[in-house]
Order: structure tokens, then C-alpha cells, then sequence
């Protein structure tokens, strides 16, 4: 019983991917099990990854944004901008705290919209992200910041550990911001599955008439969903310059597609829900597994745009198509029950 | 037992220009068993929507306990102790049962965290209570609809409840089942519970309930005790007018003709070694237990499913049928199970949702679509059939559930079918509409010489309606009756398997 | 304390009102278009152009698309020149989708200056700050230098579609080829980091996990060096292996200081935005027969230009390292 | 016969209530903007512009259309476009014969868009496959597909520009009809006319709406939903594909990287035209009118030095959440009375 559990399991169809494709890319170049380059691939995967897990809570809700990699954007520059400007020297906790704040109150925008309009929030949040980008471009005139202020310089150099290829001579350090990551993932996964609130994004997006009659709050559970995401946008912002060094304007470019796609990997229904905090990490881990290593894999740089949308697509055709066949297929075994009956 | 529990006064509502209720009256005693009665849309689900907080009403008031409330709140209600089963279920397909069962009890509970093990302890205490078992850890939206029914009924009967409320429970239902919730209701009625219970169904009435309320087109009509009435009396309070119905016996039936025969047909999963034929002007009656394979042998029949075994003839020439367009084009129709879902287009119009099996037929020699004749063939079924409407291009939500039934039916003739497959056609349609509904079908059967398959677990439906009846059972045929031959009891008595408990 | 880079740009034009030459006339309406409005460089043209309106009492104006976008450029021009402009500087994205448009411009009777579009031909004149095979050559040379002449190197640009990026790495590899045999360009050849430096550190971080051997990184836009610069300082290969291209001191500084950027090479876009401009003056003012080489626009770099036919082309190549990092302050 | 004309004629007059709401937003636009611009927006070049502008966008929003009027979306609209540009172009090259008579060179060119609407219509066979057969939700289907179709465009091309085409494309595109409509323009009516034809008239179309309004009760009343949602996706392509040759002929050269901003502003026109984003509902003649004001508003801004493009997203962002906002408060005060 157990083991026909787990193989419905789209996490462990996941798992087996991602074992295998690391095999391939350690056949391939000898370079995948090494120490510096699995610090790389969880290093790389702070920033979308904390972002896969608010997009999570929005996707098991029913919903879509695709607003956040510019909230990010936002909060980014509008923090740095102002730490600079005021010449921050205290704690570097508070441009988090900024950042998450303002993020909150753009994911707010997003989530009254979404609660009031009751229109597809695909083109709620298209509508707010313009609006993100034309603030953040017009109005704070950003493109690029390159002397960051001094606490957040700061955080770049700080680093949890670092390991060194014996090998190869490389070497890889962990930022302290990959904390962020693991306490995101810890608490999205205690809301989701240990709180009322959590249950109650999972019954919204099951069938939100049902959620309101049972006496969820839907619409406060819809703005809640959103908030999280500007917040988690907000510090994803500020967690990217302190991983990169620098502020640019086009670094969240294209997240929105390649972070939906990895929750969808993960196994969360896009329509809502259903879908695991772990499945979504494990999207996460693929796709920047894919994303990362077509050099090693030795795919040609003109042919890699290619490969992604290959992968992604063979990725998510492959849940797809399980669920088309699981509707053709009778749920439960009539005749069975009847020869149970009989004996 | 004489205590007044809720009282509605003058309740009135509103949608736009429709008057949902008319200044009606409800009174509930402790521990009644209370039946609300009424036709389609008179207004039943817009006062349980009014008593649950779902709605705010316009005028009036509601008593309950003694204290007055001009208006309730979901959470209200639910503190005071009401709960609703919804005509929809309300449940959740992609929890467990076990959540589904808990959730409500931990809404009310004000809890922030779930506790996973008093989740379950609850939902199996609550299935246990009412005497049935389900697998806790299944996904809901694996299970049957009348799995989806109990779920809802165990998740109500918890919270120490003061008035349970059902909007039409037991429509999904089979007799055994329902005899299981009757037997759970008059349990709840011992421990002093209330229940206000709507059906369409009249033998389900005099069965259950003490008092009863019958509405009409939003307005009050009568309230009394079910002693004090008889079936005729009662149809005639909910319609309006007097409605007979006696049993299907056709007269030219051409024995040597079949125009659907199904020999050894089986599915895997589904069922097997199914075989049967019908004749021009006949209606073949199938009905069992739900659950039992009648869905998935129709949905086979129209290739929703396509048949792992077996043979399919039409007019003598074997047939594969593994779409529903090669249904159509064998010229046989299906009028699904589930309206909401499987049979309307609730965003469109009513004429668009006339026209829609039909389409390709309406293209002229230009290939383009005729709307023109479309609107007129639409015409003539509203006219044929009966469906109360303003205008064709009104919405198709603005119908009430028999109407919309009407317009499924309308839809599916349209095509000229030669075999009529209908699944539940009367499921939650009121007596007036069930019995037009019923005349027309047995004029298509002898006027037009349709071979009409009716698949219904209503066996007062089946007896009346269908000549032969076949029984149904594990995705197997266990019989095959000639309707004279059987009564209600007996037909009862054979879809249960004979020993049936008593309740 | 923090700066920007725009709040350092304004600084670098505040203190450089020199010496110009001021334009007769001064009643032009002079629309200039830059590529991308979101990028720092594009904005320090825009301030160059400001200049010189203020300097030359000009109507002097930058528009451009907000994303680096040439549908939405050419749009941009479309609209430019359905109204009344004396002439039109542009810095196409894509030359030769521009060319209807430009040409549509110039029949209406506009002049038409251009920029990063070497050779280009709808237009009167097209000003390069210097020549493209000569930039990609001087760039090559820089990094030959850092890898003591021999090493595997690879190429980076912004996209694998920007031309100027593709013919200045045209020209590198060409000139590695015949002037350092010891050199090699790796399989993978180009990068495309679509001028994220993200994008550049990570693609960079790769690269050298499968070449451990690798020993120089050529970067076209100026987010390539610093992004690589920053891998392999991350990597611990500072001093081993070096990042040379396009950059400006603002981005590239601490990588400059760190070794592993030894030089960025760049001209600076406000001088050829004002030179532009000038140009366009010089044009409408019919003073086309004083435009040959040797030409002294009073612009730096541009004090004696180079003329072939329409092609013009400045001496305005900066390199910037350590040392001098300092002197450049965008 | 005669009573089916008058029929039409009366269906063509009645606009509906969103068409109005349309129709006035493009008069106080184009008023706002002349008394802004001190007259000079309202002169006769400057529509002739809009004309020329918009059909390269407005044809890319039909294709949307489709896909959002059948319940998904085309996230892969500008991919086809660029690909079919690239593919045709480099075809029209390869056939065109040095000093073709008139004659030729037209006959070249309706090669080559023939070519162009079958890569179209392949890329589309791919997508709706994925979401009718396979099952994939459309939105990342399309996102996956887009990726895929870009990859292509970008993988054979290494991403530098095709140039050099044959004049024939150029001239037509910028070809002006009676000095004053422009070539781009007739294309987009005939697109959008050939769309109205297909939603309007054919038994396609209906079942279109039917398949955006309830894929269920589509399959169980008998449309083979899998055939019309490939073809739906299909035609999309072909616009797209149409699109892309627009751009390649105004900018007389084909390259993987035409329009990609286009994106938000089609879904934008969409929802402007009242197109129902859960399907079902939607109208070329919303498409028309929603693109014109984008358009006109996008000109408009031009004319001011002063506004920058920034501003542009900030107002299409601010544009698409307002008539939302406003759609949803009139149409609970619609319930209301
Ligand atoms: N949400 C709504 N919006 C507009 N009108 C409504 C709405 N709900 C109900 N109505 C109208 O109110 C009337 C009463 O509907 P109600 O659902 O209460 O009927 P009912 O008695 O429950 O019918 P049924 O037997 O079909 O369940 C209907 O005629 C309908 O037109
Ligand atoms: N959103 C709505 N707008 C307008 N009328 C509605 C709406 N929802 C329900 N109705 C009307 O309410 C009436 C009853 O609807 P309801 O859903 O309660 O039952 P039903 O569709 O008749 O189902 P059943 O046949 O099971 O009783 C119908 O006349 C329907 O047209
Ligand atoms: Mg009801
Ligand atoms: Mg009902």
C-alpha cells in the first residue's frame, strides 16, 4: 500500500529526474558531484527558490502572479536607493524588513484586486506589473545601482562557509542568505500543512464556493496569499543584491515564466489546489539544474533557449498526460466491489 | 417538543427584477423533522441561503432561540448552531475525507493550527455515527457523488448542531442510502436536533418529515403537519394544477427490429458482458444502485468511454463507437447525469445552448452556420417542450433547473436522434416539469419510434416510464422485467438485492 | 558612503561645461534615440544631449524604448518623425531593421545621424566614437595581455542578435587568430548574457567548471567582465584567470581593484551624444563640405575626426584600470 | 432571402454596450490628445501613422483572441511571428530570381506567405497539441512552447538579422492605397474580418465560445474539442505568422528578436475588448477598437519629450486594472437596478 502511495507521488517522479539528469551531466563532465559545484547549484537557487514558494501559495490557491519578479525589482531599488541616499550604516536587517514591508503592500494591491475584481489574476497581475516597472523605472529612474550601501556590502562578503574542489582548485561559498531560503521553506511548508489558514488556501483553490461556505474568509485568504508573495518579492529583492553586489533593472527578467514553470514541475496543479512545498523545491532544483548546466551538458549556446523550453515542456507534459489518463481510467473497480460482496 | 427553534418572519429577497421570496414564513420546532416543498426556483435554496448567512436578506427577520436577528453571518449561523448541506455538496475534491469531514469543526473551533490526529479522530467519530466507512486518507474527488453526499451529511451532523438543513440530500442518493440518512435524521431528532429538509421527492416526504412548507413562485402557500395531507392534496399546493401519471405500455412495438443491440460489451474497471436490445418505440429502463456501472454503460454507449470488449449494432450493422461524434453520427443523443457541469453552457445564451449539438447540421451549402434556421428550430422546442422563457437570447442561468432540463432535452431532439440515452433526466426538477418531461418522452418513444434508454435510481420514475427494466448490479445485468410484471416494493426490493434492512 | 551610478554621473557633468564651440542658429528641434532607456549607458547619453541643448540653446530631447526592444525603437522614431524635427540621431538596436524608417526620415528631409552602426547608409552621417575592427582589436590585445599572450579565452554578448557586439568579437577573434596563435577560443565560442550580470556570473561560473584550464573571458557588453570577474574571484581563481571587454569604472570597479577585471575599454556615450548633436547642427547649417577628416568637433575624442565617405569615426576609446579608474566617473 | 439582409444589416448596427464604452474612450481620446497637443495630433498624418502602427499588433492581439475567447491564452504569439518571419524570409530569398518581372516577384511573395501561414500553423499544431491532447494548462504550454519556438528562431539564425530581402515585401507593406491607406492596414482587415468570418458565421467558431464557455458540455454535446482547440491554436499561429511578415517587411529584415514587448500589450488590447479571460466571450470589433485607442494613446505620448517611456508601462498598467475595475463596478450596478 505504501509503495503504491509513493508511486503516485509526483515528487518521487521528480527525484528520479533529478537523479538522473545529475548522473548524466557527472557522466558528461566529471563536474556534477563536486563539492563547489553543489554549493553553486543551492546557491543559485536562493533567489528563485524562495520566490517558488510564495508563487506556491499563490498557485494552491487558485490564482497566478506574475507581478513579483518586478516587486522584487522594486523593493530592490527603492531600498538601496534610499539606504544610499541617507547614507545607511546600521543593521542590514532593516533593509530586509523595508524591502518586505514594501512588498507587502504591492502584493496587498495585487491581493484586493484579485479578491474584488474576481477576474483571472494572470491579467490582474500583468496590469500591476507594468504599473511595478513604469514606478520603478519612472519614478525612481532606476537602472543600475553599483555601489551598494555599506551594511548590504557588507552581507556580499559574508559568507556561511565555503568549500574548495581539491581537484580543480575551485572553490564555492554559501551566503548567509541561504538561511532565508530554508526559513521560507519552513514556513511556508508549517502554514500549508499545519495551520487553519494553510487548509484553507488548499480549500480556496479547491472550490472557493465550498471555502466560504464552510466559513473560510476567502477573499482575506486571497489577500493573504498575495501579501506573502510581496513579501517574499520584497526580500528576494534585497537577497538578490546581496548575492550579486549590484542592483540591475533587468536581473528579475523573465522570472515570472521560469519560476511558474518550476512550481508546475514541482507537481502544483495550475488550476489549484494541490501541490507539495517539497515537490515545489524539487522544481526548483531541476530547473536550475537544467538551466545551469547546459554548458556542461554541452548544449550550444544558440540551441540553450531551446533545450529549456524542451525540458520544461517534456517536464510538464509528462504530469499532464498522467492526469489525462487518470480520467479515462474508472476511479474505482466496479466489478471488484462486486465480487468483494460476493465472497 | 412544542418549542420554537428558528422562526422566519416576512423574509423577502430580491435579485434585480426577480422576487426570489415574497414575505414567507418558516417555523421550526426543537427536534422537528420539517420539510420544505416547492417547483424549481419558488425560492427554497434562497431561504437556506438567507438562514445560513449566505445571503442578506431585504426585509424581515429571523427568530432563533428566541433572540432576533435582522440578518445572520456565516460564522453567525454557523455559531448558533446551523449547518446546511448545500444542493452542490460544498466539499472539497482535493482534500481528504478526513479533512473534508473536520474542517468545519475546526473553523468553528476557532482553531489557527490542525491538529492531524483529532482531524481524524473526528471525521472517523462522525462516519461512526452515522454508521457508515470510508477510507479517510482518499482524495475526495476519487469518490462517487453519494460518497461526496455522506461526506457532506457526517461534516454537518458534528458541532453539536441545532438545526441541520439539507438542501435536496438525498437527489444523488440510492433508496439504501437514503434509508441510512432517514435513519441517521430520526437519530438526530431522538438527541433533540432539527432538521429542515427539501426534496422533490413526495414518498421521501411522507416518510420523514413532521411538518411541511410548501412555497410557489417565492410566496408562502401552506404550512401544516404531514398527517394532515395526501399526495394528490400536495401536488396540487406545489403546482398549481392536478398531475396523474400511469404506467408506459405501448402498443406497436416492432419486436424484429432493434435499433441499438449490445451484445457481451464490457469496460475494463466499468463492467462486462453486457447485452441488450431496443426496439423502435420502446423505453428500456436501467437502474441500480449508483455506483453500479449505469453511468459508465451509458457514457461507453456514447463514447465517452470506448468499450474494452464486446459488440455494438445499430439497425443490425455492428458499429465502434468511440467518440460521442460517432455517437451522433449513429444518431444517438445522451443526456447526462450532470447538468451544471456536463450540460450546460452557463455563460451563453439559452438559443446557443439549443443549437450547439446541432451546429454542423445548420452550416448552408456556403459552409456557414444558418443561425436563422437555428433560432427557428429553437422556437418550435420551446414551443414542443414547454420551456418557460422570455427571450432565447436571455441567459441559460436565468432558468430554472427543469427548464434547463427542458433545454438539454430540447438540444439532443434537435439532432434526430434515433436512441435517446437519458442519465438522471428528472434528477432535481420539479414534479411539474418531471411530468412534462415524462409525457414528452413517451411521445417521442410512440409517436417517433425512439429507442430511449432511461438510466434513474427513482424507481417510481422507471416503473411508470419504461416498458422493460433491466437491473444492474457490480457492472453486471442481474435481470430483465416487463414493467406490468413488478411494483414499486418488489422493483425495490430487487435493485437493493432483496433483504433489505429495515430502517 | 553609496552612490549610484547616477547620482556619480551627475557629478562627472557638472564638472565638465568646457570648451564648446556653440552651434549658430539654435532654433533646431534635435530628437536623439537611444536603445534602451533602462540602461545606465543610455541615460548618460541622454545627459550628454541635455548639455548640449542647454550649452546651445538647441531643442534638444533622448526618447527611446524601455526595453531594449527594436520593434518598440523603431516605433519610437516612427512617431518621432511624424512631427516637426529638424533632425534625428539615432543608436539603432538593429540597423538594419531601422533602415526603411531612417530612409523615410531623411525623404522627409530630416537629417539623420547615427550611432554604433558602422557603415550604415540611411542616414547623412554615421559617427562612431571609434572603429569597430579597431575597438575589437585594442579590446583583444588587452585581454592577450592579461593571459601573457596564451590560454583558452571565450566571447561574450549581450545577445548573440546585437550586431556591434557581434562585429567587435568578430574582429577580436580575428585578430587573436593572426596576432596570438598561442591563444585559443573554446568550443562554446560566444555567450549570450543578454546584458544581465547575473547571468554573465553564472554562465562564466559554468564555463569554468568544464575548462578548468580556461584562462580569459572577452566581454562585449559591459556587464560581461564584471559578472565574470565576480565568478572567478568567487571561484578563487583571481590572478589565474582574467576578464577583459566592455565596462565602465562604476560597475567595474571593485573587480578592477581585485584583479580579476585587469581593464575595461568604453568611450563615454555623453560625448557622443553631444558630438551627434553637433554633427546634425553642422548639417542643417549646410556646412556639409567642412565635415572631413580632421574635423575638430570640440568634443573630446573628437577633436580630429575621421571621415570616409558617411562613415565618421572619433578617437574616443578609453581604457580604464586600476590606476585610472578613478579619472571616470560613470 | 430578402428578410435574412435586413437580418444582418440590424445585427451589423447594433452595438453592443462594451463596443460603446469603446467607441467613446477612443473619441475623448483622440479630443484629449488634439486639445493637449495644441491640434497638431489631429492632423491627418498622424492617423495615417496610427493606421500604418497598429495592424502589427493589432493582428498579434486576433491571435490572442482566439486563444482567450477558447479559455487559454497564447503566450507564443510573438515566438511564431519571429520564427515565421526568419523561415519565410530566408525562403523568399532563396527563390526569389534576380530581376523577377512584377508578376514573379508577386507570385514569390504569395509563396512566401503561404510558407509563412504553414510554419504558423505548424507551431500552433504543437501547441494545441500539448493543451488539447496532452493535457497541459494552456498558459504553460504556451510558455514552454514559446521557449522552444524562440530557441529555434534563435538556434538557426544565431540571432543576427536575415537582410537584403527582395523589395517586393517592403513595397507591399508600405504601399498605400489611394495615397492614404496603408498597406498594413487592408492586411489587418482582411485578418480581422477572415476572424469575425470564423466566429460568426462558421460552426468552428460557435464551437469556440462553446469550448471557452464549458469544455465539458462541449465534448458531451458532440465537438470534437481536441480538433478545434489544435485548429483555434492553429489560426493563432497563422496571424502570428501574418504578423511577423508585417514586421519584416517595415523593417524590411527578419530577426529573432522583433516585438518582444509586444506581449503584455496584446493581452492588454484583449481585455480592453472586452475579451472574457475565462473564455467564451469576445469580439473582433472589440479587438479593432481596443487596438486603435492603444495606439492612438501610444502616438499621443509621443508628441510630449517630456513623458517618457516609462511612463508608457505605468499608463498601460494603470489603463488595463482601471477598465477592469470599471467593467466590474458597472456591471454589479447593472445587477443592482
Ligand atoms: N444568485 C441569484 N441571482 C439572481 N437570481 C437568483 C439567484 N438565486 C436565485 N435566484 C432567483 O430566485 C428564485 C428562487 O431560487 P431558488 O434557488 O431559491 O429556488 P429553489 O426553490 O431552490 O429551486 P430548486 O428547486 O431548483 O432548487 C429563482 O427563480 C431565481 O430566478
Ligand atoms: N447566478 C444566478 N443568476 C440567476 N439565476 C440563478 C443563479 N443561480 C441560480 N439561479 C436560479 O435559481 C434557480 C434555482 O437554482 P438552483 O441552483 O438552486 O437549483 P437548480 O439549478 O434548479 O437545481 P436543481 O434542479 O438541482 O434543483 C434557478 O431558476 C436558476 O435559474
Ligand atoms: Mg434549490
Ligand atoms: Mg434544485
Amino acid at each position: 500500500m505504501k509503495g503504491r502511495n509513493l508511486l503516485k507521488k509526483n515528487e518521487f517522479y521528480i527525484t528520479v529526474i533529478i537523479i538522473v539528469l545529475a548522473c548524466i551531466i557527472q557522466v558528461i563532465s566529471g563536474q556534477f558531484f563536486t563539492s563547489n559545484n553543489l554549493v553553486d547549484l543551492l546557491r543559485s537557487m536562493i533567489v528563485p527558490g524562495m520566490m517558488a514558494a510564495g508563487l506556491f501559495m499563490v498557485i494552491v490557491s487558485g490564482n497566478i502572479d506574475v507581478s513579483f519578479p518586478y516587486t522584487a525589482m522594486l523593493c530592490m531599488f527603492a531600498v538601496t536607493k534610499w539606504f544610499s541616499v541617507i547614507d545607511y550604516q546600521g543593521p542590514v536587517f532593516l533593509a530586509f524588513l523595508i524591502a518586505g514591508v514594501i512588498g507587502m503592500v504591492l502584493g496587498l494591491l495585487n491581493g484586493v484586486l484579485a479578491a474584488w475584481l474576481k477576474l483571472p489574476t494572470l491579467i490582474i497581475t500583468l496590469g500591476t506589473c507594468t504599473i511595478f516597472l513604469g514606478i520603478t523605472q519612472g519614478v525612481l529612474q532606476s537602472s543600475v545601482i553599483s555601489v551598494l550601501p555599506v551594511p548590504m556590502a557588507k552581507m556580499v562578503t559574508t559568507n556561511l562557509f565555503s568549500v574548495v574542489n581539491g581537484e580543480t582548485g575551485l572553490g564555492s561559498s554559501m551566503p548567509v542568505s541561504i538561511l532565508f531560503l530554508v526559513a521560507i521553506y519552513l514556513i511556508v511548508g508549517f502554514i500549508m500543512k499545519y495551520t487553519m489558514l494553510g487548509r484553507g488556501i488548499y480549500a480556496v483553490g479547491g472550490d472557493p464556493v465550498a471555502a466560504e461556505r464552510a466559513g473560510f474568509n476567502v477573499s482575506f485568504i486571497r489577500i493573504f496569499v498575495f501579501t506573502f508573495m510581496g513579501a517574499i518579492g520584497g526580500i528576494t529583492g534585497i537577497t538578490q543584491v546581496t548575492v550579486s553586489g549590484m542592483c540591475q533593472i533587468n536581473f528579475f527578467d523573465g522570472y515570472e515564466m521560469t519560476i511558474i514553470a518550476a512550481v508546475v514541475l514541482g507537481g502544483a496543479n495550475i488550476a489549484g489546489g494541490s501541490g507539495s512545498v517539497i515537490g515545489t523545491f524539487l522544481g526548483v532544483l531541476l530547473m536550475k539544474m537544467i538551466s545551469n548546466n547546459l554548458i556542461l551538458l554541452g548544449i550550444p549556446t544558440n540551441w540553450s533557449k531551446f533545450m529549456t523550453g524542451i525540458l520544461i515542456i517534456a517536464g510538464v507534459s509528462m504530469s499532464a498526460y498522467k492526469s489525462v489518463l487518470a480520467k479515462r481510467r474508472i476511479a474505482s473497480n466496479i466489478l471488484e466491489n462486486g465480487h468483494k460482496e460476493e465472497a | 417538543m412544542s418549542e420554537i427553534l428558528l422562526q422566519a418572519k416576512q423574509i423577502s429577497k430580491h435579485f434585480g427584477g426577480v422576487t426570489a421570496l415574497d414575505k414567507v414564513d418558516l417555523t421550526i420546532k426543537k427536534g422537528e423533522i420539517h420539510c420544505l416543498m416547492g417547483e424549481n426556483g419558488c425560492g427554497k435554496s434562497t431561504l437556506i441561503k438567507i438562514i445560513s448567512g449566505f445571503y442578506r436578506p431585504d426585509g424581515g427577520s429571523i427568530t432563533f432561540e428566541g433572540k432576533e436577528y435582522e440578518r445572520l453571518s456565516i460564522a453567525e449561523s454557523i455559531g448558533l448552531g446551523i449547518q446546511v448541506i448545500y444542493q452542490d455538496m460544498s466539499i472539497f475534491p482535493n482534500l481528504t475525507v478526513a479533512e473534508n469531514i473536520a474542517i468545519n469543526n475546526e473553523l468553528y473551533n476557532h482553531r489557527k493550527l490542525v491538529n492531524w490526529k483529532s482531524v481524524k479522530s473526528i471525521a472517523k467519530e462522525a462516519l461512526d455515527h452515522i454508521g457508515i466507512e470510508l477510507p479517510l486518507q482518499a482524495v475526495v474527488g476519487e469518490l462517487s457523488v453519494a460518497d461526496k453526499q455522506l461526506i457532506a451529511i457526517a461534516r454537518a451532523i458534528l458541532n453539536n448542531s441545532k438545526l441541520i438543513i439539507m438542501d435536496e440530500p438525498t437527489s444523488a442518493l440510492t433508496r439504501k442510502e437514503v434509508d441510512k440518512l432517514f435513519k441517521v435524521i430520526r437519530q438526530l431528532q431522538k438527541e433533540g436536533i432539527s432538521t429542515l429538509f427539501v426534496s422533490h421527492k413526495l414518498d421521501e416526504v411522507f416518510e420523514i418529515a413532521d411538518q411541511f412548507t410548501v412555497f410557489r413562485n417565492g410566496k408562502l402557500v401552506v404550512a401544516d403537519s404531514a398527517k394532515n395531507i395526501n399526495d394528490e392534496q400536495f401536488v396540487y399546493y406545489m403546482t398549481g394544477r392536478k398531475l396523474e401519471e400511469a404506467a408506459f405500455t405501448p402498443e406497436k412495438i416492432d419486436h424484429d427490429r432493434a435499433i441499438l443491440k449490445v451484445e457481451n460489451l464490457g469496460l475494463t474497471n466499468g463492467f462486462e458482458k453486457i447485452s441488450f436490445e431496443i426496439h423502435p418505440g420502446e423505453i428500456l429502463g436501467i437502474t441500480g444502485l449508483l455506483g453500479s456501472g449505469r453511468t459508465e454503460l451509458a457514457k461507453t454507449l456514447f463514447g465517452l468511454y470506448s468499450a474494452t470488449e464486446g459488440h455494438i449494432y445499430i439497425d443490425g450493422t455492428e458499429v465502434r463507437i468511440k467518440t460521442p461524434m460517432d455517437a451522433i453520427r449513429h444518431k444517438i443523443a445522451y443526456v447526462p447525469e450532470d447538468r451544471l457541469t456536463e450540460g450546460l453552457f452557463l455563460t451563453q445564451s439559452i438559443e446557443n445552448n439549443m443549437i450547439v449539438s446541432n451546429i454542423d447540421r445548420l452550416r448552408t451549402a456556403k459552409k456557414m452556420v444558418d443561425y436563422e434556421k437555428g433560432h427557428q428550430d429553437s422556437l418550435s422546442w420551446v414551443k414542443n417542450l414547454g420551456i418557460k422563457l422570455n427571450e432565447l437570447s436571455d441567459g441559460i442561468q436565468t432558468l430554472s433547473g427543469g427548464n434547463q432540463q427542458k433545454v438539454v432535452l430540447g438540444k439532443w431532439l434537435e439532432t434526430e436522434p434515433r436512441v435517446l440515452i437519458l442519465n438522471g433526466p428528472t434528477v432535481g426538477v420539479d414534479i411539474a416539469a418531471k411530468f412534462d418531461i415524462h409525457a414528452y418522452l413517451r411521445t417521442l418513444a410512440e409517436k417517433m419510434n425512439l429507442a430511449i434508454l432511461l438510466i434513474s435510481d427513482d424507481i417510481s420514475e422507471v416503473l411508470n416510464n419504461c416498458n422493460r427494466i433491466l437491473i444492474i448490479k457490480n457492472g453486471r445485468i442481474v435481470s430483465e422485467h416487463v414493467n406490468t410484471e413488478l411494483d414499486p416494493h418488489k422493483l425495490q426490493e430487487l435493485v437493493t438485492g432483496g433483504k433489505e434492512e429495515t430502517a | 558612503g553609496g552612490s549610484s551610478t547616477e547620482t556619480a554621473s551627475t557629478e562627472n557633468a557638472a564638472t565638465e561645461n568646457a570648451d564648446e564651440t556653440t552651434a549658430s542658429g539654435g532654433g533646431y528641434t534635435i530628437a536623439t534615440v537611444v536603445k534602451d532607456m533602462s540602461d545606465p549607458w543610455a541615460l548618460r547619453h541622454e545627459e550628454g544631449v541635455k548639455e548640449y541643448a542647454a550649452e546651445t540653446g538647441n531643442n534638444c530631447y533622448a526618447k527611446g524604448p524601455a526595453k531594449t526592444d527594436s520593434a518598440e525603437q523603431i516605433q519610437v522614431i516612427e512617431q518621432l518623425i511624424s512631427q516637426d524635427i529638424d533632425a534625428l540621431c539615432v543608436v539603432p538596436i538593429d540597423p538594419e531593421a531601422c533602415t526603411p524608417v531612417l530612409q523615410k526620415a531623411r525623404d522627409k528631409g530630416i537629417v539623420v545621424i547615427t550611432h554604433e552602426a558602422e557603415g550604415f547608409e540611411a542616414c547623412d552621417y554615421d559617427l562612431e566614437a571609434f572603429n569597430n575592427k579597431e575597438y575589437g582589436e585594442a579590446m583583444m590585445d588587452e585581454l592577450a595581455k592579461a593571459m601573457n599572450y596564451e590560454g583558452k579565452y571565450v566571447t561574450m554578448v549581450a545577445f548573440l542578435s546585437s550586431v556591434s557586439h557581434n562585429d567587435w568579437m568578430d574582429a577580436a577573434v580575428a585578430h587573436q587568430k593572426e596576432a596570438y596563435p598561442n591563444m585559443e577560443l573554446i568550443p562554446e565560442e560566444r555567450l549570450e548574457c543578454e546584458d544581465n550580470m547575473n547571468m554573465a556570473y553564472e554562465k562564466a561560473k559554468e564555463i569554468i567548471k568544464k575548462y578548468p584550464d580556461i584562462k580569459g573571458f572577452l566581454g562585449a557588453s559591459s556587464y560581461d567582465p564584471p559578472g565574470a570577474a565576480k565568478a572567478i574571484d568567487e571561484l578563487g581563481m583571481t590572478g589565474q584567470i582574467f576578464a577583459v571587454g566592455t565596462g565602465v569604472a562604476s560597475v567595474s570597479g571593485p573587480y578592477l581593484e581585485s584583479g580579476s577585471n585587469p581593464c575595461v575599454l568604453c568611450w563615454d556615450p555623453a560625448l557622443s551624444g553631444k558630438a551627434m548633436c553637433q554633427l546634425a547642427v553642422m548639417v542643417l547649417n549646410g556646412e556639409k563640405d567642412k565635415i572631413q577628416t580632421g574635423l575638430d568637433l570640440g568634443i573630446d575624442g573628437y577633436n580630429s575626426v575621421n571621415v570616409n565617405g558617411t562613415d565618421i569615426s572619433g578617437n574616443a576609446i578609453l581604457v580604464i584600470n586600476k590606476d585610472n579608474m578613478s579619472e571616470y566617473k560613470f | 432571402m430578402e428578410k435574412k439582409k435586413t437580418f444582418d444589416v440590424k445585427s451589423l448596427l447594433k452595438i453592443s454596450s462594451n463596443n460603446k464604452k469603446l467607441l467613446g474612450m477612443l473619441i475623448l481620446v483622440i479630443i484629449v490628445l488634439s486639445i493637449a497637443t495644441g491640434g497638431s495630433f489631429a492632423k491627418i498624418g498622424q492617423f495615417q501613422l496610427i493606421a500604418y502602427l497598429f495592424p502589427e499588433m493589432g493582428v498579434l492581439a486576433l491571435g490572442m483572441m482566439l486563444a482567450m475567447v477558447s479559455g487559454g491564452i497564447d503566450l507564443t504569439v510573438i515566438a511564431v511571428a519571429d520564427l515565421a518571419g526568419i523561415l519565410s524570409c530566408l525562403l523568399m530569398k532563396a527563390i526569389m530570381p534576380a530581376d523577377a518581372s512584377m508578376p514573379v516577384q508577386i507570385l514569390v511573395l504569395l509563396v512566401t506567405l503561404a510558407f509563412a501561414l504553414l510554419i504558423g500553423a505548424v507551431c500552433g499544431l504543437f501547441t494545441g497539441t500539448l493543451i488539447a491532447r496532452v493535457g497541459v494548462p494552456a498558459m504553460v504550454a504556451t510558455l514552454g512552447a514559446s521557449d522552444i519556438i524562440l530557441g529555434i528562431a534563435v538556434g538557426i539564425t544565431n540571432g543576427s538579422s536575415i537582410k537584403e530581402l527582395p523589395s517586393i515585401l517592403y513595397r507591399v507593406v508600405n504601399f498605400e492605397l489611394f495615397g492614404l491607406i496603408p498597406g498594413t492596414t487592408i492586411v489587418f482587415i482582411i485578418c480581422a474580418a477572415l476572424v469575425a468570418f470564423l466566429l460568426n458565421k462558421t460552426a468552428t467558431g460557435f464551437k469556440i465560445y462553446m469550448i471557452g464557455s464549458n469544455a465539458t458540455a462541449s465534448e458531451y454535446s458532440g465537438s470534437d474539442n481536441k480538433k478545434i482547440l489544435t485548429l483555434t491554436y492553429m489560426i493563432s499561429g497563422m496571424l502570428s505568422a501574418v504578423s511577423g511578415l508585417l514586421m519584416c517587411g517595415h523593417f524590411n529584415s527578419a530577426r529573432s528578436d522583433f516585438g518582444k514587448s509586444y506581449l503584455t500589450p496584446a493581452i492588454l488590447i484583449c481585455v480592453l475588448a472586452g475579451v472574457n479571460p475565462n473564455g467564451g466571450v469576445g469580439k473582433v470589433s472589440g479587438i479593432v477598437l481596443a487596438v486603435i485607442i492603444l495606439q492612438s494613446l501610444s502616438s499621443g505620448f509621443a508628441m510630449f519629450p517630456s513623458i517618457s517611456d516609462y511612463y508608457k508601462n505605468l499608463i498601460w498598467g494603470l489603463v488595463l486594472i482601471g477598465i477592469m475595475i470599471i467593467n466590474v463596478v458597472t456591471a454589479t450596478r447593472k445587477k443592482k437596478s
